[in-house]
């Protein structure tokens, strides 16, 4: 039975007793255990990324009334690799008068953010998790988030291209820009759970905190995706105006890093998403049966996640930049800070009462701000399109010429 | 919410309401109104909560309502500030939160608020009014003051200061309230800044008042220097602290510690609440928009005073001198001001000379030891004092009503003799008003002043304080008298003049807090009924003497009912209002009237009196000197020098003065300047390294010197 | 364990290494990178009190919290002004803005 | 010699190292990212210190925020100051002489100090030191005055940076 509970406990244990058993200190064997384990979580979550790209690709074609790939293996499936063989062969550039050991960074720290963030994912409740509940877990997205800016403006700027420097700027104005929304979405399960640690979180949602704050949910995901810098917030590459932004002079498997970066970096935001606010590893206590299915239902939900940002990306336009930093600053910061306001006002008023006398207040204030959201969208965007076409005519007189 | 949030609470909303008019609403002047008003309305809903709960807590007095935050650090504590409301306090938010809103509603009407602008306002005028043409006639209305907005945001500071005083737990904060109405009243009294005698009656009373303040700073630094600590319950909550205090002769003028600093405090209370010899402001502060200014400095500024001393009332009463100066000030005052009022003709100054009077009356109760006496006189003479204001500025806006219809602007709208016969025209006014001045008078048994005014001659009498008892009884008849002169003069008989015929009645936002603080003048008497009082005693529990009473840690005597004082108050208050009415219902103008003495109608010559001890003796001493003196003698002796000094000076010139002085002494300095200058100059140059290198090879070596040579360091 | 001393000492190089930098360095914004340094060093003295004194007492967490905000605003407030100077004059080089003098 | 100690030997070689870069190194976007690299080793020590909070924040306002805002100075300013050329100053001797008095004189007076080679307590169980930081900077009876004034601090810096920043020639929004 303690198989069944704790499975990675028993094999760390029995590993670190074979270990010290050969004559090594405890310590040392300790931390060798903890690298295997990041080791296979990270092979783990590579393959996944492999995944990722036939999964991106099938559903773009789908999106795009393609069929997609379908050629090598069932449905495609053996197409991913053979993606990174020809990424492998290709010839790896380096431009001249690049900053060579930054240029040669950046791909591993856009990689290497991604990949911390993995630390914090809960995974299951009781199985001895290579991840750490850290107590400050929310700002810990923002923090490795931070460093994805860093890898991108080092990419950017390391290039020595004017495009891939714009690109650079354009990405993280904008990264630097949404994280705002972004901290404020993150405090509002932190306000509903009284913790910043995603065991604690996860723990809190009986009742799902989208159900409580299904606006924080929708800044979150819109702050992801800029922060994912994908449609439509793909300002950085914006293929048909610089080409391909900050990773226009990378080829090869750097190249590779940056997109198997993204596609990952995006998957794992779905996972965010899923643990902040859908209810993580928990599935209406299907997770205490067996703990082996909670890992399945995180994945399912992230995928879920991943599948809501690849709709977005591949339905939208491309929006400018100017409207984009418009939209962060005078509508989605100043509407989040709102919100932050309104759910601790709320929390602090009702949290002793009945819990579905908080949940359905929580839901109503949600409600009644994005109803007030919505309808100073409507009047504004009157106001703005009477200013272009003149006053609207009414429809019958209209009608009449 | 708890009570002791809801108290810290109460102060905000008019300290917001004076930001947000001034900072965004001051062009509107019904949106100024809106945040003012209602501004004072929550803070008047609060602290009725707050009053509400506080009469519902048993032994209030032991266990008040405490709250505070550390504010500064002292080393290793915190100076601590908060608010505490204690029995004393809750009676006092009572009545302040009652009447400041009906000040601001009042302002409504007053201002004219909804009248057109003026055709010829300016600001810092009182409004001329405005031509208005009807039916094709033009005929001319009140105008609308052009500072309304401003006008409210002071109002809002205003209540924010008092509100302060009355919650705060600790004399710093008190004193932050205290001074934040001298300022508005400085504002308030220079409101029309326009007028030469506002400006400088609002210095006046600026200067007057902060003698009293500085003496006040005094005694509370003093205090804290000796006791760490201004939190008034930790002061009087440590008997030991008290009884070093206590032990005398340890200052000058043999005076205890306690009764120094509470001498000091009382200083400030002179200045603040217009007792003699400071009070030459007041009067003069009734150039102010006529009711509010005026009602401010009678009902709730000068109380302030007042309630500072019944604060530091078991301060004060450590020590047995102490206590005598503040009886004899108080004492004084009462009979010293009630003579003044006997004799001015202007309707709002007979009212500030009688709050003078009525002041002294509760300092003097004070000084005799009647604690609660002193609250309850505070408390009815706010309702009825507001009551009396507030009608006679009423009565003025009736008055230049008729001013303005006849056109006729050299009639004085506030000449008592300038009225008569207003009952007819402004009913409301006329019975609000004579509700107020009985009240004032103490007419027995219905009125709130009677039960008041009673009860410290009671106390006088029970402690046998006979010269103060006879001396307040005399004012309280000269009180009575003055106060139905002024109802005659003003109400009864028939129009003197044109203007009064034409009176009429005011808005309803100034007629209502009239009938509401009527209410008040007669009812809250009756919450003071002492338990032996014939036939009506025990009627009623003696509430306010059992409530306020147990504010101190020793609970006061109510005084052995006595039947001299009550056959006194009875017979000065019924006697007075008799005679003022026989007499004056004859008089039709000022040559008539037999009380219209030089000195008191130049109040004792006391404006005079400070111009002749202090400000003549200046100008006096430099003429003296400039002719004989200075003119004859010094110049005849400089006369014989000058030849003598010529030639020296000559020589002096020539040799020691230009060549020396001036081209060595004098151009060789400039030089020696000039090069140094010139030679130094490339040290600044403008580079900020270089100056941070300098410095800090400077702070090494200090460092270095202080750590090897003198051993400051670790 | 770690001894305080070790993090004082570490703290004490960083704050002479910025010193240095704030002292020796042309550019005006390599010299707020020393500025960086020594509110670094401070805060991690701070941080080690705490954690080395009372840790209930959160004091020097929060003067930490307090110097982030502090340099936050200056790095603002300091390359707000070296871009204007750079505007001006066209140079970031601390000798050359040197029109503050005589 | 202890796993903690080990790190903390390494971390702070590392940091001392790239801090001495920052004040070195001649390219300034080298020199930035050296800053990185420090604020890194920083937040590590914050880590060590248990001072969980203070490392994220250390990453999220100095590496996300402070030191892009570096990078982006340094490239708004490239033009002049190209990467050729001495990137010292002619005194910069006395000032390595004066920083390293300063070290000098600190070290020395520590030496003698009785708390020098005090060791940490353990952390009290139960005891959350992010909850006790948030309680402390909310708190009336604490630090709430201080937090204020940071923000308000925060406030005008932002408006005084906005408005030394602004470039007047281009479209001004105030006509």
């Amino acid at each position: 039975m303690d198989f069944l509970k704790d499975p990675l406990k028993l094999a760390a244990d029995w590993l670190i007793g074979l270990m010290t058993g050969w004559g090594m200190p405890e310590g040392v064997a300790t931390g060798v255990a903890a690298f295997l384990g990041i080791f296979v979580l990270i092979a783990i979550l590579m393959v996944i990324d492999i995944f990722l790209v036939w999964l991106e690709r099938k559903v773009v074609a789908r999106f795009q009334d393609r069929i997609g790939p379908n050629r090598l293996g069932p449905f495609g499936l053996i197409q991913p690799f053979a993606d990174i063989i020809k990424l492998l062969i290709k010839e790896d550039i380096t431009p001249a008068n690049a900053d060579k050991v930054v240029y040669n960074l950046a791909p591993m720290l856009s990689m290497m953010s991604v990949l911390i963030l993995w630390a914090i994912i809960p995974l299951a409740p009781n199985i001895l998790g290579v991840g750490v509940d850290l107590n400050v877990a929310a700002l810990y997205i923002i923090a490795a988030g931070a460093i994805g800016t860093l890898s991108i403006i080092m990419g950017g700027w390391s290039s020595n291209n004017k495009f891939a420097l714009l690109g650079a700027f354009r990405q993280v104005a904008v990264m630097v820009s949404f994280e705002i929304p972004m901290v404020a979405s993150l405090l509002i399960p932190t306000v509903l759970a009284g913790s910043m640690g995603m065991n604690a979180i996860i723990e809190k949602q009986n009742i799902w905190f989208f159900i409580l704050s299904p606006l924080g949910a929708l800044i979150f995901l819109i702050a992801a995706i800029a922060e994912l810098g994908r449609a439509p917030f793909d300002m950085g590459e914006a293929e048909s105006e610089l080409i391909s932004g900050y990773n226009v002079e990378y080829s090869g498997m750097k190249f590779g890093m940056f997109y198997a970066g993204e596609l990952l970096h995006a998957f794992t935001f779905g996972g965010f998403w899923g643990i902040l606010f859908f209810g993580g590893y928990r599935f209406f206590g299907l997770e205490d049966v067996s703990p082996f299915l909670s890992i399945p239902i995180l994945l399912f939900k992230a995928v879920i996640g991943y599948w809501i940002i690849m709709w977005v990306k591949y339905t939208m336009m491309r929006i400018r930049i100017d409207h984009m930093l418009a939209f962060n600053w005078k509508f989605l910061t100043p509407l989040s800070f709102a919100l932050l306001v309104v759910t601790a006002l709320v929390h602090v008023l009702f949290k002793d009462a009945a819990p579905w006398v908080y949940g359905l207040s929580m839901f109503l204030s949600n409600l009644i701000l994005g109803w007030i959201v919505v309808e100073f969208l409507r009047r504004y965007s009157r106001a703005e399109r009477e200013k272009v076409e003149g006053p609207a005519k009414p429809a019958i007189e209209a009608a009449g010429h | 919410m708890t009570t002791e949030t809801l108290i810290w609470l109460i102060p905000l909303p008019p300290a917001l309401a004076f930001f947000l008019i001034v900072l965004f609403t001051n062009k509107s002047k019904a949106l100024s109104h809106s945040v003012g008003v209602g501004a004072a309305i929550l803070s008047w809903l609060a602290s009725m909560v707050v009053f509400f709960r506080a009469l519902g807590v048993e032994h209030l007095g032991e266990h008040p309502y405490v709250s505070s935050v550390n504010w500064l650090p002292t080393g290793d504590t915190w100076f601590k500030i908060g608010v505490a409301i204690d029995p004393l306090g809750a009676a006092v938010l009572f009545f302040v939160s009652i009447t400041i809103f009906m000040i601001f509603l009042y302002s409504v009407g007053y201002h004219n608020f909804g009248q057109p602008a003026g055709d010829h306002d300016r600001k810092g005028l009182p409004p001329h009014g405005a031509t208005v043409e009807e039916h094709g006639h033009k005929h001319v209305v009140p105008s609308v003051e052009p500072m309304y907005s401003r006008f409210f945001a002071f109002l809002g500071l205003f209540a924010f200061g008092m509100y302060t005083l009355v919650v705060s737990d600790n004399l710093l904060t008190m004193f932050v309230g205290w001074e934040i109405m001298g300022l508005c009243s400085y504002l308030l009294i220079g409101f029309w800044y326009g007028k030469p005698s506002a400006r400088a009656a609002a210095i006046k009373a600026f200067m007057t008042t902060r003698i009293g303040d500085v003496f006040m700073l005094l005694g509370i630094g003093l205090l804290y220097s000796l006791t760490g600590t201004l939190n008034f319950r930790e002061i009087f909550g440590n008997e030991e602290l008290m009884h070093t205090l206590a032990t005398p002769g340890t200052t000058l003028f043999g005076l205890s510690l306690a009764g120094l600093i509470a001498l000091l405090l009382f200083i400030g209370t002179v200045g603040k609440s217009a007792q003699w010899p400071l009070h030459v402001w007041l009067p003069d502060a009734m150039e102010g928009p006529t009711p509010v200014s005026a009602m401010i400095h009678a009902a709730t500024m000068v109380s302030a005073g007042v309630y500072a001393v019944i604060r530091m009332f078991p301060l004060l009463s450590l020590d047995h001198n102490t206590m005598t100066v503040v009886a004899f000030i108080g004492t004084f005052t009462a009979i010293f001001a009630a003579t003044i009022a006997v004799a001015q003709n202007d309707i709002k100054r007979v009212l500030a000379y009688s709050t003078i009077s009525q002041l002294g009356f509760m300092i003097a109760a004070l000084g005799i030891g009647a604690y609660v006496a002193a609250a309850f006189h505070l408390i009815t003479h706010a309702f009825f004092k507001a009551l009396l204001f507030l009608g006679s500025g009423s009565v003025i806006h009736g008055m230049e009503h008729g001013v303005l219809h006849t056109g006729n602007h050299s009639v004085d709208p506030q000449d008592m003799f300038n009225m008569g016969g207003l009952r007819k025209k402004m009913p409301i006014t006329f019975w609000t008003f004579v509700i107020g001045g009985f009240a004032l008078s103490g007419f027995p048994l219905i009125t709130a002043g009677f039960w008041s005014k009673d009860e410290i001659l009671a106390d006088a009498w029970a402690h046998g304080h006979l010269t103060v008892f006879i001396t307040l009884a005399l004012a309280a008849f000269m009180t009575a008298f003055y106060t139905m002169r002024q109802i005659t003069l003003t109400f009864l008989g028939e129009p003197r003049t044109k203007e009064a015929e034409h009176a009429q009645e005011t808005p309803w936002t100034m007629t209502v807090p009239l009938m509401v603080l009527s209410v008040f003048a007669i009812g809250y008497g009756w919450v003071g009924i002492p338990e032996h009082f014939p036939v009506l005693g025990g009627i009623l529990p003696n509430w306010f003497h059992d409530f306020v009473g147990h504010t101190l840690h020793e609970v006061p005597e109510a005084p052995e009912f006595s039947w001299v004082p009550l056959l006194t108050s009875l017979g000065v208050a019924l006697g007075g209002l008799f005679l003022g009415w026989l007499y004056y219902r004859n008089v039709n103008s000022a040559k008539e009237d037999f009380f219209q003495i030089p000195v008191l109608k130049n109040k004792w010559y006391h404006d005079e009196a400070y111009q002749k001890v202090f400000i003549q003796p200046v100008i006096w001493l430099s003429e003296v000197f400039t002719p004989g003196m200075d003119k004859g003698l010094i110049d005849g002796i400089l006369h014989i020098f000058d030849p003598i000094t010529s030639g020296i000076g000559a020589w002096i010139r020539k040799w020691p003065d230009l060549w020396l002085i001036n081209e060595k002494i004098g151009d060789g300095l400039a030089d020696i300047t000039q090069e140094a200058g010139r030679t130094l100059r490339p040290i600044q140059t403008g580079r900020i390294q270089q100056y941070m290198l300098f410095s800090l090879v400077i702070l090494v070596i200090v460092g270095a010197i202080l750590y090897f040579t003198l051993g400051v360091g670790l | 364990m770690i001894p305080l001393s070790w993090y004082l000492i570490f703290a004490a190089g960083l704050f002479s290494l910025g010193l240095f930098g704030v002292l020796a360095r042309r550019n005006a914004v390599a010299i707020l990178l020393g500025v960086e340094l020594m509110l670094n060093a401070v805060n991690i003295n701070l941080a080690a009190f705490w954690r080395y004194g009372n840790i209930t007492n959160m004091a020097g967490q929060v003067f930490a919290i307090i110097v982030f905000a502090v340099a936050a605003a200056e790095v603002a407030v300091g390359l707000a002004l070296v871009i204007s100077v750079y505007r001006r004059h066209n140079t970031v080089t601390a000798d050359e803005i040197d029109m503050l003098k005589w | 010699m202890t796993t903690a100690q080990i790190i903390f030997l390494v971390v702070a070689a590392v940091t001392l190292g790239s801090a001495f870069m920052v004040v070195t190194t001649r390219n300034l976007i080298h020199a930035a990212l050296w800053l990185v690299a420090t604020l890194f080793g920083v937040a590590v020590m914050y880590a060590l210190l248990d001072a969980g909070f203070l490392a994220v924040v250390q990453v999220v306002v100095y590496i996300g925020a402070i030191a892009i805002l570096f990078i982006f100075a340094v490239m708004l300013t490239r033009k002049e100051m190209r990467d050729q050329g001495p990137q010292l100053n002619s005194g910069w001797w006395m000032s390595a002489l004066l920083a390293v008095l300063t070290f000098g004189a600190l070290v020395s007076m520590l030496w003698g100090w009785k708390d020098m080679e005090k060791v940490a307590m353990d952390m009290p169980v139960g005891f959350d030191s992010v909850s006790a930081l948030g309680d402390a900077l909310i708190s009336p009876n604490a630090f709430v005055l201080p937090f204020e004034v940071a923000s308000v601090l925060l406030l005008a810096a932002l408006v005084g940076a906005v408005y030394v920043a602004f470039n007047p020639r281009h479209g001004d929004s105030r006509k």
